[in-house]
């Protein structure tokens, strides 16, 4: 039997994809679904593969690190995988029906430009190239902010560039020091050669900081909110369900492999390293904070929904003081429940601007009413950002509470329940509103039936997540990603 | 060019960056003086492999075959900004300079003697400094000097055509990349006996991508729509 | 997989397929919207009704499903799950009657069916719930399909209702989870289990346990209403009568009432709990309820806060029969988590009536309202009495039995709460018989409704009369098999050991 | 140490000297100039180390990284311009409407 290339399929196959779409802009709605179907059957093929034969590591060019670059797949990347394909299908379907082709001509191909970016960057194992995907991600994201036109979404992807090129510098710079120490871009290279040093110190402190900016974790979550906020809502779903995610997966891969050091006195780096978890761990409890603050100040669901994505990145900090490999995995459920939760939410969003043509809270009792499957949506995807059951975001919140009593760290745990109470205030804010009646004052927009159902569908998927949550944490253990469980 | 923007910042807060810039670069003076006087890197498995690499440049090597893949990636990121570009919808904004007699002989003059040094670069590049990335962006340079001097692309190539050039670097990649997979190969592995063909394939299409993206991506805008509106 | 592994489950999706299937019916598909309700709650009773003979009979229904490694959702069916699993049956009923009758013609009745089904979908896991997560699964559930019919007239006093009940029990359940987790990790097992599972911890632990034991009954307090912690209930009144019946006589109160004898029994274990000195304060606790908010509610004029706070007051009978430890009082308690129930869902029908029908909200309303209504008051009449504990009514037997579980445990202060209570019930309801029995009617009423041959529709009515009839015989069949009394003494004998 | 090392502090040098120049300036087409020139500082670095070992052919493996490396900085730099443009058509001048210093929105 000839063994199928799962690997190469998802990257080239969005790639050849965005060409295609480009290349015949009239066709490019057909051309897209037609990619994004066969994109999400394709990590079901590479889901498949690993289940069946576990960790895989894939030399392009049949090189092999270091010369090569590979490609390699374990739980963690896979799961990253299957979440960008799951939201990724869902965006697609739901953009079919919201962009004009005046518009959907330039949505599509750099959608899946964005889309083969960020599956090349999971499954990259070298640190150079994952620079490249992550300028490859940059821009896309960018011109897709761009999309909606007019002063802000210009100026906030004017300055969602600079900062993603400013990220990527740091993160560049970092790659330089480390490979002119070691000779060899590759992680797992690097995880056996990486030993305490100046250069090694200041390349950890170029990368965290460049991925923490791209991340925008407080204080560098500045330009999120009116990237994520002004941009078209498929875009807004898919940069916060995704695209920050992406730079919280190098961080995490690199803070796993790269980062720890065994082989040399432990002493000093690991005090290192637990100064920088707790430096982290402090910033996610007040990104937890402000982001909760600031989304109930909001007055735009919009805005109140970007701040809701900054809370719920503080949230994914705190896994890093505890240091655990439960701990770890709750972080990952966490993203992932959050990636389908925010989806769904920012779609809703979409379709209430699409109907009442405005997104003031104060007015939505206008609109909401006469969405209940958009609403329904928004409700749904809000439980499990509270994280009350069932829900995925309660999954991930029983984890990570368990991983910090367990690890003595308590603190951190009642940050996820402030946390939890914030949402849950954000979140009946808007819900209130869709109790009281009122005239709507002017002629509804068209909400096409698709774009209700799909953030619907996202929402129940959020709320399932918390019936099926052995299945996506035994995936997690292939390869041993957070090093091998005592039990 | 307006000078607010430097005097709206506080003396002080300049002053607390100053300070803050000067230890992170003491930082990475130290972290460069710090690193190992002597370090070969990996020139020794490139110069080992070159053999079966198709060239004797060893740049061009790790370009085209042994991370051929980032090259690969990096014509996307071209292709991407392009398409950025367009999407921006932006032309209006470019205001159009009428070439004078001096501008309009020189490229006259200077057009054939880039596409003359750009192929020799792309030739060169196979066992010299050089390559698809030089060639591209001097191939680009007469490309530019075109716009400048008042050239603009036929109307009938303007739609399909120009997007096949524009796209030709990455599909070649994609395709002949996949399609050496069929024989029980990886992505991008070149059977020794056929790299050096390859690579010289690659770098033609990359030569001629890169300058009509740069040539495009001065222009600004889509030159189909730019008819259109 | 047989019958004995999915009854459970079947009991819970009974009525959160109808939920599900309501929410997507059109709003003018009335009459099978009626139908599934009724279906699904005839249904529900059937399948309770299976189980409890089957429990009776030594059967061990379990569902068990994986929700974390290492972690079940398990519904299960033992003798204290069977007491509240049939009174939500049961109740649910005749609230579903009530609440077709009550709600025709308004708006958004999908939404309202849907959420009321999903409501009672949560109080039959709380029952269910066969371990410390799962419970609070259920738990959270009831928070957020109660929040909706709370708020579901859209007022600006129903939204700030609602506010104010999601504070309370979003940060009550944020304690619980808190709690729970914090359990788990030193336990590694949240089964309940007769007389609980945490005795064989070591004794360093025990400080840890007081803190957790004090946010269990902290989170659950909430819902369960104990002072300081009750703020929400009265506000809540906005919301419809069958909504006020269903969140005071069964659903959310006593989704809180039934935690705390969960905690209490099956996590704790009655006997460590006195150990740990814990119940004590937590009898005190109680008894300032009763008696605060027994004052609380003689000085209100609108019907149904008196009954609100009222409720505050009952509610804290059950906890205060489990807090004085010894048989007896544990009789007392568990067997008021049904007569409070029936009793009190009596009174909110009653009152549901006189809004509906007369428009009366105040009690200094209620002049002669007996000669208008008589069937209505007269049911009213019985569940106020048994309020108050008059034998031979429902009311009595639980009081007695407090009463008797205080002397036997010593702890005779406990008398004088009952009596002092009895005294406030029979001072905020006994006025309220006078003035509907005995004074004339000032006229007019504040706004007449006609409902065709009987004094109000028949679907109002019905369901008043027959929980008071239910109430009346409660209390006089006390000792008959399958009583709740008798049922309380088969749970006694499992928690205390011989 | 050799004289290779000058060369990778100068790189350093630059990074840090883009950094102020983005921070500090307000008009876009300088943020780009800067951004561009914290680039250039990292290129010298990567190129630069490449050569330390003395007598031998410099590693080829950074050369290449660079290159792509300045591919990417060319196409971001022409989005960056072309969306600086597209800023100045909208509101009418090339800056982001807050103060470059100001990171905290509210």
């Amino acid at each position: 039997m000839i063994e199928m290339h799962w690997v190469v399929i998802v990257i080239l196959l969005p790639l050849t994809g965005a060409v295609v779409c480009f290349l015949w802009p009239r066709q490019t709605v057909v051309s897209g679904l037609i990619t994004a179907v066969g994109l999400f059957a394709s990590v079901l093929g590479l889901t498949w593969q690993v289940l069946e034969q576990g960790a895989l590591r894939y030399a392009v060019g049949g090189w092999g690190a270091p010369l090569g670059i590979d490609l390699y797949v374990d739980g963690l990347s896979l799961l990253m995988l299957i979440v960008t394909a799951v939201v990724g299908l869902a965006i697609s379907v739901y953009s079919s029906a919201y962009f004009r082709l005046d518009r959907a001509k330039h949505f599509w191909p750099l959608w899946l430009f964005l889309w083969a970016a960020l599956n090349a960057l999971f499954l990259s194992a070298d640190i150079f190239n994952i620079y490249v995907t992550l300028e490859l991600m940059g821009l896309a994201a960018v011109a897709l902010v761009a999309l909606s036109g007019g002063a802000n979404a210009l100026t906030a992807a004017m300055r969602y560039l600079l900062v993603s090129l400013l990220g990527s510098l740091f993160y560049l710079m970092g790659v330089a020091l480390l490979y002119h120490s070691y000779g060899s871009v590759d992680i797992a290279i690097l995880s056996q050669r990486v030993e305490s040093s100046p250069a090694v110190w200041v390349a950890i402190g170029l990368m965290v900081a460049g991925l923490l900016l791209k991340t925008a974790l407080f204080p560098l979550h500045f330009w999120l909110p009116p990237a994520h906020s002004s941009a078209p809502a498929p875009v807004s779903a898919l940069l916060s369900a995704l695209v920050v995610k992406a730079s919280f997966y190098i961080l995490l891969r690199l803070w796993l492999e790269v980062f720890p050091l065994t082989n040399t006195v432990p002493g000093q780096f690991a005090l290192g390293q637990f100064g920088l978890a707790q430096i982290l761990g402090l910033l996610g409890a007040a990104a937890v904070l402000w982001g909760g603050i600031q989304a109930l100040r909001q007055t735009r669901l919009k805005l109140l929904v970007a701040y809701s994505t900054v809370l719920q990145i503080g949230y994914l900090f705190l896994a890093f003081p505890l240091a655990s490999i439960i701990g770890w995995k709750a972080a990952l459920y966490l993203l992932l429940a959050h990636a389908v939760a925010k989806t769904a939410m920012f779609m809703a969003a979409g379709n209430i601007l699409f109907y009442g043509g405005h997104d003031r809270i104060a007015d939505l009792d206008r609109v909401a009413q006469r969405l209940p499957l958009t609403l329904s949506a928004f409700g749904l995807a809000g439980i499990s950002l509270m994280g009350l059951p069932p829900s995925g975001g309660f999954i991930a919140k029983w984890l990570l509470l368990e991983a910090a009593i367990r690890s003595g760290q308590w603190w951190w745990g009642l940050m996820l329940i402030v946390g939890g109470l914030l949402t849950g205030a954000y979140v009946f804010k808007v819900i209130g509103y869709a109790f009281t009646r009122s005239d709507l004052p002017h002629e509804p927009g068209f909400v096409p039936k698709r774009m209700e159902w799909v953030a619907l569908v996202m929402a129940l998927l959020a709320i399932v997540l918390g019936l099926f949550a052995p299945l996506p944490l035994a995936l997690l253990e292939i390869g041993s990603p957070f090093g091998e469980s005592l039990r | 060019m307006n000078n607010t923007g430097e005097n709206t910042i506080p003396l002080s807060l300049r002053l607390l960056l100053m300070v803050l810039l000067t230890v992170m670069a003491v930082g990475l003076a130290y972290a460069v003086l710090s690193l190992p006087a002597q370090a070969p890197g990996l020139s020794v498995y490139a110069v080992e492999n070159i053999n079966i690499s198709g060239v004797s440049n060893p740049v061009t090597a790790v370009l085209l075959n042994y991370r051929a893949y980032d090259t690969f990636l990096e014509l996307g990121v071209l292709l991407l900004a392009l398409l950025g570009v367009w999407s921006l919808g932006c032309a209006g904004c470019q205001h159009q300079s009428s070439p004078g007699p001096v501008l309009d002989s020189l490229s006259r003059l200077l057009v054939p003697i880039l596409i003359m040094v750009s192929g020799y670069l792309l030739w060169a590049g196979a066992h010299a400094p050089g390559g698809a990335f030089q060639a591209g962006s001097v191939l680009g340079a007469a490309g530019v000097l075109l716009l400048l001097a008042g050239w603009r692309i036929h109307a009938g190539l303007a739609g399909l055509p120009l997007r096949i050039a524009l796209v030709l670097g990455v599909a070649v990649f994609a395709l002949v990349g996949a399609v050496l997979i069929l024989p029980g190969g990886q992505l991008l592995a070149f059977p020794p006996a056929y790299a050096g063909g390859l690579i010289l394939l690659f770098e033609t299409v990359a030569t001629l991508s890169i300058a009509i993206s740069l040539t495009a991506l001065f222009l600004g805008a889509d030159p189909d729509e730019e008819d259109a509106s | 997989m047989n019958w004995d592994t999915w009854l459970p489950l079947l009991i819970v999706l009974s009525s959160l397929l109808v939920a599900l299937v309501i929410f997507v019916l059109p709003e003018d598909r009335s009459k099978t919207r009626t139908t599934l309700n009724l279906g699904g709650a005839a249904l529900k009773i059937v399948l309770v009704g299976i189980m409890v003979w089957g429990v009776f009979n030594g059967h061990h229904y379990e569902t068990r499903l994986p929700l974390l490694p290492g972690l079940d959702l398990v519904l299960r069916a033992d003798a204290l799950s069977m007491l509240f699993v049939a009174l939500s049956a049961g109740l649910w009923m005749l609230t579903t009657v009530y609440a077709v009758g009550y709600l025709e013609d308004s708006p958004h009745r999908s939404r309202f069916f849907g959420f009321f089904s999903l409501c009672v979908t949560a109080t039959v896991g709380v029952a269910l719930a066969g371990n410390l997560i799962t419970f609070l699964l259920f738990y959270e559930l009831l928070t957020l399909a109660t929040y909706p019919l709370i708020v579901h007239r859209g007022t600006e006093a129903a939204r700030k209702a609602g506010r104010t009940y999601l504070i309370y029990t979003l940060a009550g359940g944020a304690l619980l989870l808190l709690a729970t987790i914090w359990l788990y990790t030193l336990t590694g097992t949240l089964e309940f289990t007769a007389r609980g599972f945490l005795s064989t911890l070591d004794s360093s632990h025990h400080p840890v346990l007081v803190i957790i034991f004090v946010l269990l009954i902290t989170g659950l307090g909430v819902k369960a209403a104990i002072f300081p912690l009750h703020g929400w209930l009265p506000q809540a009144m906005v919301a419809p009568a069958p909504v006020s019946a269903l969140l005071h006589a069964v659903a959310v109160v006593k989704a809180g009432a039934f935690g705390i004898i969960r905690v209490v029994y099956d996590v704790f274990g009655i006997e460590f709990s006195a150990s740990l000195g814990v119940t004590l304060p937590l009898a005190i606790v109680a008894a300032v309820t009763i008696i605060y908010a027994s004052m609380r509610a003689l000085f209100q004029d609108d019907l149904k806060r008196r009954l609100a706070f009222s409720t505050v007051s009952q509610v804290s009978y059950i906890i205060l029969g489990i807090a004085i430890v010894g048989p007896m009082a544990t009789i007392g308690g568990m067997v008021h988590l049904v007569h409070q129930g029936v009793m009190k869902i009596t009174l909110f029908f009653c009152a549901g009536n006189l809004a509906e029908t007369l428009g009366i909200h105040k009690i200094s309303e209620m002049n002669g309202v007996g000669r208008r209504m008589p069937w209505t008051m007269a049911a009213f009449t019985i569940g106020a009495f048994g309020m108050i504990g008059a034998p031979p009514l429902a009311g009595f037997i639980s009081k007695w039995y407090l009463g008797l579980g205080a002397l036997e445990a010593g702890q005779d202060w406990v008398i004088f709460v009952l009596a002092g209570s009895s005294l406030l019930n029979a001072g905020y309801f006994l006025p309220i018989l006078y003035v509907s029995w005995f004074k004339e009617p000032a006229g007019s009423w504040p706004a007449e409704r006609c409902f065709g041959r009987y004094e109000t529709a028949l679907a109002l009515l019905a369901p008043p009369v027959i929980t008071a009839i239910l109430a009346l015989t409660l209390g006089l069949l006390a000792s008959a098999p399958f009583s709740p009394l008798e049922w309380a003494r088969f749970i006694t004998t499992l928690e205390y050991a011989p | 140490m050799s004289y290779i090392f000058l060369y990778a502090l100068v790189g350093m040098g630059l990074f840090t000297l883009g950094l102020y120049a983005l921070i500090i300036h307000a008009h876009l087409l300088r943020k780009i100039l800067a951004i561009n020139i914290m680039g250039s500082g990292v290129f010298l670095v990567l190129v630069a180390l490449a050569a330390r070992t003395e007598g031998a052919a410099p590693d080829p493996v950074p050369h290449a990284m660079v290159i792509t490396g300045i591919v990417v900085a060319v196409s971001a730099t022409a989005l960056a311009l072309a969306l600086m443009l597209r800023v100045r058509s909208e509101t009418g001048r090339a800056e982001l409407d807050e103060e470059p210093l100001s990171k905290f929105d509210d």
